[in-house]
């Protein structure tokens, strides 16, 4: 279930060394391609779609897709982070919408 | 300018016909030099006439020529400051991506392959004074002009205009010209009105306009005793040689200045014959130093 | 159509300084030849009056005005194009009408004559082809679209 | 980030750090063992060695949807470790560790609220109950609230640090060593005392999804957590226990995501092709949808082994609102389930969910695998303490149980530090150490290339040598087809042991070709050796068990049933001298009266409190 | 909601403006049973003395933590409401006049109801704010002065006016600069010297000014208040060369660049023949030599002075370099008064002569200086001591052929800071025409780095008068960093480095570069160069930087309280973020000049649009705000540089996701106002409501 970064979105967090997927990725895979300042998944197989990446990429660049051994192309799952919830919204195959808010954190 | 397949000679139209002096010169100079020019037949007209007429004619007959020197794999080199001028404009404005399509497209219909902007093209005098260089010119020299004085002509179009030509020398007091002639050890004469057109290309529609701005520089050199004036250009030649009489008439006076290409005078310094340097089609006889 | 043919954004910088003018040899031989009034004419709309004048026919296209032009204007392009329009709309010379004949039907400005081939021959020169359409199939490929 | 690949040992930097309490593994527990510890003694210096970046890193990096160990209304810490032990068929298990975890169970729940994990809460304002002791929470924030808690405490916290093997002096343990993913650091970490937090290992097994293209890690739990605090432990000769007893739970086929929150959270029925109910019929006698949690893991390998698969979670009777709310949930825990669905087009409401085997895992926090510790849940090397899934004996902790493992550990590691001073570091163990960490990244920095290599190609294959990748993938196979993987349905017997135990060992001589052409592939390298160690320890307390105690999570086809002389501990250590590992027997004390076997009813709640 | 907490709620009937409109009395029961609100009082104008009396002692008997003022914009009043007895960051002013009964007076029931959902959030706003003291930074009484011309001279002097110590540095071994050379001053024509040496003295005798000459600024670093100077002295003694050039450090709490101008050089116009033709000389060379001989100005008997020489010329100086046409007029006057028969031709484009410098142009014209609006082409040496200038006279509409003897070109001016090295690494940013960058019309004298200021031509082309100017307001300026401490209001950004990645987006896009690296790599920012713009809290990632006045969780917290049908189930809710300096002022004009616009906006001010971060905007949407509308100063006109355009970026990148997740793109949206255009900010909301309501309610809700 790897993420996909597209191209024209990421802008390789400005701050260039380490961009936010580089830092968060629990399994060292996210990094920055030095020739195109462009951050790029290193090992697609070995990724366990815990989807930090997508949700910490402040420009949404990130794609998360599913293997083809398990479902079929074109489905999307998007994440948009709040401060203290999380609004999903899942599109299947055949074109149907989901929406899914919930907070993620008390209010203080 | 690379020199792997030689260099394609662009002619002109003046040059073959009204300067064939300029075209013997010019060839058997370059053989002495070792330096080798191609003819490319299928060349036609560059343009310069046509753009008071269509200018995106003007534009096509160009690009034509700049396609067919790229399809070769060749640099050009010109003999006529004119067609050096336009043919240098039309790589400037061919830079702009839509109108190169455009250019492109209608190169197609006429059969030529696509124009990208990889050749260059350069006037020969240019040439000599940056590529080839001047110390390998003095190292061609056998006979040194030390006794001559000459008056050099540049032309407007040689240095002008300048972003097309990449500056390579400045248009109000240009020097590569004085430079590349005094290579052979000959001295030229600072003048006042040194940029001052010839004037040939009004000739038709203001014949005594032209025959002023002509007889001004004749009257200039030959006040101060210059041996021969340098041309580069076959336009410049009429205007001077061809009409030298009738502009002398003009302000009553006879002028008697001879008038060379700069080809010429180098292929005097690198020992040419008279023949190899088409003397016998000089109007002005030219007393050979001894 | 024909107006677009001149540049008229860069035109509008022109604070008529003169230097054009000042530099012009023809105008010092000619002062009806005036390349910045010319400049001035087409900005307030006297185009018809210069294109129907032979003003802009004296000029000897030696690009000292556009070389020196404080804000850069291509002084010698514009004359050109107004020939050019002025050539489309039917007003022209009689050189560059002759002009315009022998570059259709030989392809060249100067035409080769078979004297002048022989010439060349004698020269060990290569021959100059007398006849070519290759300008009048050039003319007709530009005019396609216009 | 472009590293530079040090060519020679001196070229790579060493740091040492001095600290009282060092914690490896920043995760769930890890993160309670700092903060208590702190709490308990705030100018104690902690150090956490995190192999990934703390804030998302370990098991509950994508999040929770539920914490399945709270003590509710009408439950006490007895009811909650008799169920425990009923799930786990009577044990044995470790009474005494269930209980003292109990007690503070609630309080480390509740503090998880307080730091601001939204609960699900009842009319009456009480956690929403899902299961027995199953409370339902919106945990996708949960894994950042416990970093971010971790960090006001100002620990020192070594992000991308792996650590690779424990330091001794004598018998005690006095530090550990580790490298730095990003940086490239061998670091030594002298401290008083050592909490190993690990988590569980995964990868041992092939899941039954992996396959050629991009779903190699496509397993229920976190491929990252490789075991390296068993394998650290097992190389320092520390004890372990119950290292046969693995986790195989039933997950959705192909996806290999939870079940739990389906049956439990919204009472799906398991039905196999022909739609009968599998653990009414088949296991009634074994209490049915109460069986233990064996049974549950183990009922649809059987239905398959039988020819009566595809096996599924009947969740037909979903009404939309459920399906919604049962997508809210994975969303918290697994978001991609839902995209699995969604790339499916399946609706849970139309069609029943299939649910197969997932590949076994080393998990003590599920069941009851690792280190062999004392109620300070320290374990048989002092100075060494096993926090959350690294420590064995006590099943079903979870979420909530590891937290409070993670508590109890602080404040036995309090108590040791408490007047104790600096082991004497060992320098030729350092030497010895560093020299076993970088050797596969000089061989890779030095090799030759000696084959051609197609473009496109995998670089590495030019080069004479083993990738981690191969061996890896060796090695999960191996375990599948030998060590009672999902694809023999979990079984085995004592010859395909024999032949696993004497391939892992071949594998283990071949550690030295193993060659890393940057730090990431340093990782994989030690995460292979790592998971050998721990699938030999694996392999031979499957072997030792000479009984089907646990059918499903530890099943011999040539002792099919349960032998009583072992109902006790199987445990192991390695002689450090002889380099063999010695297997050994405890006896299993029962501390609760009662059947084992069965979880008493909750106390019936007086009417006007219900 | 935490309802601990004594919040005093006020309701101001503005002298009965707001209650014929707003009705008050509903409010007050509304409010008074919001938890946490100790009292809810109406009256008749809170901002009277007696109004404001009652609230201090309502604070000191029911012990208020909190206070709400409902009343007018809190661009007003701030005077009257700051001291109410409790630390003035815990006073939430809601601004139900402007952006309410005066707007909506055509609607009374709606504004009402607005009112009450203001009252709502902004009440949420006030439980999580905190008392805020300013920050005094201790600062060093000293002040650089760089560049010994007429400009540094004077800003020099009015500093040291005061009893802050200057340091003046010069690169010249002699102070004075470049009017130290020339022969007279316009308007008065009188000796430059005379000017000149009374100001030297006045710095001889002052005792706390330190001049440095022949010396150069080789470092800087520090921030406002404590910058730290490496001063380079060039080694004076000639005898020993390798003598080390002395380099001292000097603490300064203000700067001052003074570094001047240089005259452009005429070469590369090679029809001039600078250089090539003898008697062809500059302006400056002319002003120098006749400073030098007094006969200098009889030599030749005719002189010609050709205007914009380099200046006003796409090719070389695309700006009008200012002096030239009074430089060149002051010196033709010198010759006529030093030989009246002496033959003086200008030939000019436009002679520029301003204010009073009319005077000298009129006394030109009388003493028969004849000026010839042409400039000529080229100059050509007819013979030895013989000039030809042919010109086209434009107004005889003919040529003038003119020989002189001697030509004057009228060269331009450029900065010398053009080619300082030092200006990319103290951050001091130069504009096109390489002078220093500074907001022209509102702070000329302000660079980009906060504490250090410009004065004279090194800023822009100007004459000897506007120098001084300039160079007083620079030294005026410079006075606040000079009062031996810095009081910084206390409303700097805050890293909560708990939430931090070091992802260092802040300090990309940080526009006055206040951000570096603490010790453990955290972004740390430096409150003396800060000037609160909130650029950084908009641009991190995860929330993790808030401002002191308006916090992220300030900003959540609002969101979930926002009541999102206040107006009724079918009426859409837009939640406005309105940028301090025009957007929202403009906003506020919206009563006064009788424009209105829908109930369905609340705006909240914020200190500039690009402090508007991504992640509120997605919440809000999230919790069902139908509506977002960002509105920043045009994008040349932010007082921050590039807000209005990072928020662009922002809404873009959010509204990309928006429309991934199939969610209506429109429903987020930036507009600029600036300060004046009150009619498009209402017609802008106008139209947006009606969009709105064509895409219909925002379904999303938080469960």
């Amino acid at each position: 279930m790897p993420p996909y970064v597209v191209k024209d979105k990421c802008d390789g967090c400005k701050g260039k060394e380490e961009p936010l997927c580089e830092q968060i990725c629990i399994g060292d895979l996210m990094t920055l391609n030095p020739d195109t300042g462009k951050a790029y998944c290193r090992s697609l197989r070995d990724c366990w779609d815990c989807m930090s990446c997508t949700k910490i990429c402040p420009k949404g660049a990130i794609e998360q897709r599913i293997p083809y051994q398990l479902g079929y192309h074109g489905a999307k799952l998007i994440p948009m982070m709040g401060t203290d919830s999380i609004t999903w919204t899942c599109v299947d195959i055949n074109g149907k919408v989901e929406r899914f808010s919930f907070r993620t954190r008390n209010k203080k | 300018m690379n020199k792997s397949k030689g260099y394609a000679l662009y002619l002109g139209c003046a040059t073959p016909v009204k300067a064939l002096k300029y075209e013997i010169s010019a060839r058997n100079l370059a053989k002495r030099l070792g330096v080798e020019l191609v003819d490319v037949p299928e060349f036609g007209c560059c343009g310069f006439p046509v753009k008071s007429m269509d200018p995106f004619a003007a534009l096509l007959m160009a690009a034509r020529n700049l396609a067919l020197a790229e399809e070769r794999g060749m640099d050009m080199i010109g003999l006529c400051t004119g067609c050096v001028a336009v043919l240098s404009e039309t790589k400037e404005s061919l830079k702009n991506g839509r109108l190169r399509d455009k250019v492109n497209e209608k190169l197609r219909l006429l059969g030529v392959k696509e124009y990208s902007g990889r050749v260059t093209v350069k006037h020969f005098a240019r040439f000599l004074f940056e590529d080839y260089g001047l110390d390998a010119v003095r190292e061609r020299v056998v006979a040194p002009l030390g006794s001559l004085n000459f008056g050099v002509h540049y032309g407007c179009h040689y240095t002008k205009p300048g972003h097309a030509h990449g500056h390579f020398d400045d248009p109000s007091c240009p020097t590569t010209l004085d430079e590349l002639i005094r290579s052979t050890g000959a001295k030229t004469i600072e003048y006042p009105n040194k940029n001052l057109c010839c004037g040939l290309t009004v000739m038709g529609v203001a014949e005594d306009l032209s025959f002023r701005l002509a007889s001004e520089k004749l009257e200039c050199l030959s006040n101060r005793g210059a041996d021969a004036m340098v041309v580069a250009c076959p336009s410049c030649c009429i205007a001077y040689e061809n009409n030298q009489k009738p502009v002398g008439r003009s302000i009553g006076r006879t002028f008697n200045l001879p008038i060379l290409y700069f080809t010429q005078v180098l292929g005097l310094a690198t020992g040419l014959s008279e023949d190899d340097m088409g003397f016998e089609f000089n109007r002005i006889a030219f007393p050979r130093p001894l | 159509m024909d107006s677009e043919l001149i540049d008229r954004e860069k035109l509008k910088c022109c604070h008529h300084c003169g230097k054009c003018s000042s530099g012009c040899e023809p105008n010092r031989l000619d002062p009806s030849f005036q390349p910045h009034q010319i400049l001035h004419l087409i900005g307030v709309g006297a185009l018809d009056e210069l294109l129907t004048g032979d003003a802009i026919w004296k000029c000897t296209t030696c690009f000292t005005c556009s070389e020196r032009c404080p804000q850069g204007i291509a002084v010698t392009d514009i004359l050109w194009r107004l020939r050019a329009l002025a050539f489309r709309s039917g007003r022209t010379s009689e050189l560059l009408a002759a002009q315009k004949d022998v570059l259709l039907k030989t392809g060249r400005l100067y035409a080769a004559s078979p004297l002048d081939n022989k010439k060349r021959e004698k020269a060990g020169l290569p021959p100059l082809p007398e006849g070519s359409s290759l300008v009048a199939r050039i003319f007709k490929v530009s005019d396609e679209d216009e | 980030m472009t590293q530079k690949i040090p060519k020679s040992l001196n070229e790579i930097l060493t740091e040492v750090i001095e600290t009282d309490l060092l914690i490896i593994g920043g995760g769930n527990s890890g993160c309670f063992v700092a903060i208590e510890a702190k709490e308990k003694n705030p100018n104690l210096d902690v150090t956490i060695m995190e192999k990934a970046h703390i804030d998302r890193s370990g098991a509950l990096a994508a999040g929770m949807d539920a914490i399945n160990t709270y003590i509710g209304e009408g439950e006490t810490p007895e009811t909650i470790v008799a169920w425990s032990r009923a799930q786990v068929g009577g044990g044995p298990l470790r009474e005494d560790l269930a209980l003292s975890n109990a007690k503070i169970l609630n309080q480390c729940v509740e503090s998880l609220e307080k730091w601001g994990v939204p609960f699900n809460k009842d009319e009456k304002g009480r956690y929403k109950k899902r299961g027995r002791f199953d409370v339902s929470i919106r945990g996708e924030q949960l894994k950042p609230i416990i970093a971010e808690k971790t960090k006001s405490y100002q620990p020192r916290i070594l992000n991308r640090v792996a650590a690779t093997n424990l330091l001794k002096d004598g018998d005690r343990v006095i530090g550990a060593t580790g490298f730095g993913i990003r940086d490239g650091k061998f670091y030594v970490v002298k401290a008083k005392a050592t909490v190993v937090s690990t988590g569980g290992a995964a990868g041992l097994y092939r899941s039954a999804t992996n396959d050629g293209t991009t779903s190699h890690h496509q397993m229920w739990m976190n491929p990252f957590n490789v075991g390296s605090g068993y394998a650290m432990g097992i190389r320092a000769g520390a004890e372990f226990t119950l290292m046969e007893q693995r986790w195989c739970a039933t997950r959705v086929k192909d996806f290999c995501g939870p079940v739990d929150t389906i049956s439990v959270g919204y009472k799906a029925k398991m039905i196999n092709a022909k739609g009968e109910l599998i653990l009414q019929t088949r296991y009634g006698h074994l209490g049915g949808d109460t069986a233990p949690r064996y049974i549950r893991a183990n009922a649809p390998m059987g239905e398959w082994s039988e020819g009566r698969g595809p096996t599924f979670v009947d969740t037909r009777h979903l009404s939309p609102d459920q399906v919604k709310d049962l997508k809210i949930d994975y969303l918290n825990e697994r978001p991609t389930y839902v995209l699995f669905l969604a790339a499916r087009g399946q609706d849970p409401a139309k069609e029943p969910l299939e649910i197969y085997g997932s590949d076994p895992y080393i998990v003590g926090g599920h069941t009851a695998s690792g280190y062999w510790v004392d109620v300070d849940r320290m374990a048989t090397l002092p100075g060494l303490f096993a926090a959350g899934e690294c420590a064995g004996g006590m099943p079903n902790k979870f979420v909530g149980g590891c937290a409070a493992e993670g508590v109890l550990a602080a404040r036995g590691t309090v108590k040791y530090i408490s007047g104790m001073g600096h082991g004497n570091l060992d320098q030729n163990q350092v030497a010895a150490e560093k020299e076993r960490i970088f050797s596969p990244l000089l061989r890779g920095a030095t090799m030759e290339a000696k084959y051609t290599v197609p473009a496109g190609q995998d670089p590495r294959s030019q080069y004479d040598g083993v990738t981690p990748e191969e061996m890896e993938e060796r090695l999960q196979r191996l375990m599948d087809e030998y060590a009672g993987g999902v694809g023999q349905f979990f079984k085995c017997n004592e010859e395909q042991l024999d032949y696993a135990l004497k391939h892992i060992s071949l594998m283990k001589n071949q550690i030295n070709k193993l060659f890393a052409t940057g730090l990431h592939d340093l990782v994989l390298v030690h995460d292979v050796i790592d998971r050998l160690d721990v699938a030999e320890v694996v392999a031979m307390h499957l072997k030792e068990r000479k009984e089907s105690r646990w059918p499903g999570w530890q099943t011999r086809t040539d002792y099919p049933e349960v032998n009583p002389k072992l109902d006790c501990f199987i445990n192991s250590r390695k002689n450090l001298k002889t380099g063999e590992l010695e297997m050994l027997k405890r006896p299993y004390e029962q501390v609760l009266p009662g059947d084992r076997t069965k979880a008493p009813s909750p106390i019936p709640l007086s009417a006007e409190k219900a | 909601m935490s309802d601990e907490g004594k919040i005093g709620v006020y309701l101001c009937a503005c002298e009965g403006e707001i209650e014929k409109v707003i009705a008050l009395d509903s409010l007050v029961r509304e409010a008074s049973a919001w938890p946490g609100v100790t009292t809810v009082r109406k009256d008749s104008s809170l901002c009277s003395e007696r109004g404001i009396r009652t609230i201090r002692e309502e604070v000191k008997k029911l012990g208020l933590d909190r206070v709400l003022i409902a009343a007018c914009s809190a661009s007003l009043k701030m005077k009257e409401f700051s001291d109410l007895g409790i630390n003035k960051y815990l006073v939430e002013r809601v601004n139900i006049r402007e952006q309410c009964s005066r707007v909506h007076s055509d609607n009374p029931e709606n504004a009402t109801k607005k009112a009450g959902a203001m009252l709502g959030i902004f009440l949420e706003k006030a439980r999580r704010s905190k008392a805020l003291e300013p920050v005094t930074v201790p600062a060093v009484k000293t002040a650089l002065v760089v560049g010994g011309g007429v400009a540094g001279i004077n800003a020099a002097l009015d500093i040291a006016g005061t009893d802050a110590e200057v340091f003046l540095v010069e690169k010249k071994p002699v102070l004075g600069g470049n009017v130290a050379e020339f022969h007279r001053y316009f308007p008065r024509m009188c000796p430059p010297s005379c000017g000149l040496e009374l100001l030297l003295s006045r710095i001889e005798s002052a005792p706390r000014i330190h001049v440095l000459t022949s010396s150069e600024i080789s470092a800087l670093s520090g921030s406002p208040g404590n910058f730290s100077v490496t001063i380079k002295a060039a080694s004076t003694g000639v005898t020993n060369l390798n003598e080390q050039d002395r380099v001292s450090t000097v603490k300064a709490g203000a700067v001052i660049l003074a570094t001047g101008w240089e005259p452009y050089d005429p070469t590369p116009l090679t029809e001039y023949g600078y250089g090539r033709l003898d008697h062809v000389i500059t302006n400056v060379e002319f002003e120098k030599r006749a400073r030098e001989r007094k006969e200098f100005l009889r030599e030749v008997r005719s002189t010609a002075f050709i205007q914009c020489v380099g200046s006003r010329d796409e090719r070389h100086l695309p700006y009008c370099s200012d002096v030239c046409c009074m430089v060149s007029i002051k010196q033709a006057l010198s010759l006529k008064e030093a030989d009246s028969e002496h033959d003086v031709r200008i030939f000019y484009n436009d002679i520029r002569t301003p204010g009073e410098y009319e005077e000298l142009y009129r006394q030109a014209r009388k003493s028969g200086i004849t000026f010839i609006k042409g400039i000529p082409s080229e100059l050509r040496q007819e013979a030895p001591g013989k000039i030809a200038v042919s010109v086209f006279d434009t107004v005889a509409g003919r040529r003038t052929e003119n020989t002189v003897d001697r030509v004057v070109l009228a060269t331009g001016m450029r900065s010398s800071q053009g080619n300082s090295g030092l200006n990319a690494k103290i951050g001091i940013v130069l504009n096109k025409n390489n002078f220093i960058e500074s907001h022209l019309q509102c702070h000329p004298q302000d660079t980009q780095r906060a504490g250090i200021f410009s004065a004279g031509c090194c800023r822009a082309p100007m004459d000897v008068s506007r120098s001084i100017e300039s160079a007083g307001s620079a030294a005026i300026k410079a006075l606040q960093f000079l009062k031996g401490e810095i009081t910084v209001s206390p409303d700097y950004p805050v890293v909560n480095i708990l939430k931090c990645d070091h992802c260092k987006r802040c300090m990309e896009e940080c526009p006055f570069k206040a951000y570096s690296l603490d010790e453990k790599q955290f972004p740390k920012v430096d409150i003396t160069k800060c000037r609160a713009c909130g650029i950084c809290m908009g641009s991190c990632p995860l929330g993790a930087i808030s401002l002191g006045e308006l916090s992220i969780e300030q900003l959540s917290g609002m969101l979930d309280v926002l009541d999102k049908s206040y107006l009724g189930d079918d009426e859409p809710v837009i939640l406005g973020f309105l940028c301090k300096n025009d957007a929202y002022r403009a906003a506020d004009d919206a009563g006064l000049k009788g424009v209105s616009y829908p109930p369905n906006l609340i705006s909240i001010m914020v200190p500039c649009s690009g402090a508007v971060n991504g992640m509120i905007i997605s919440e809000a949407i999230s919790k069902g705000v139908d509506g977002i509308l960002i509105a920043g100063c045009p994008d040349d006109q932010c007082h921050y540089v590039q807000g209005s355009a990072l928020a662009k970026t922002r809404l873009a990148d959010v509204s990309n996701k928006l429309k991934e997740m199939y969610i209506e793109p429109e429903r987020v949206r930036f507009v600029n106002i600036s300060r004046d255009e009150t009619e498009k900010f209402a017609e802008t909301v106008k139209e947006y409501v009606a969009e709105l309501k064509k895409l219909g309610r925002n379904p999303l809700r938080i469960q």
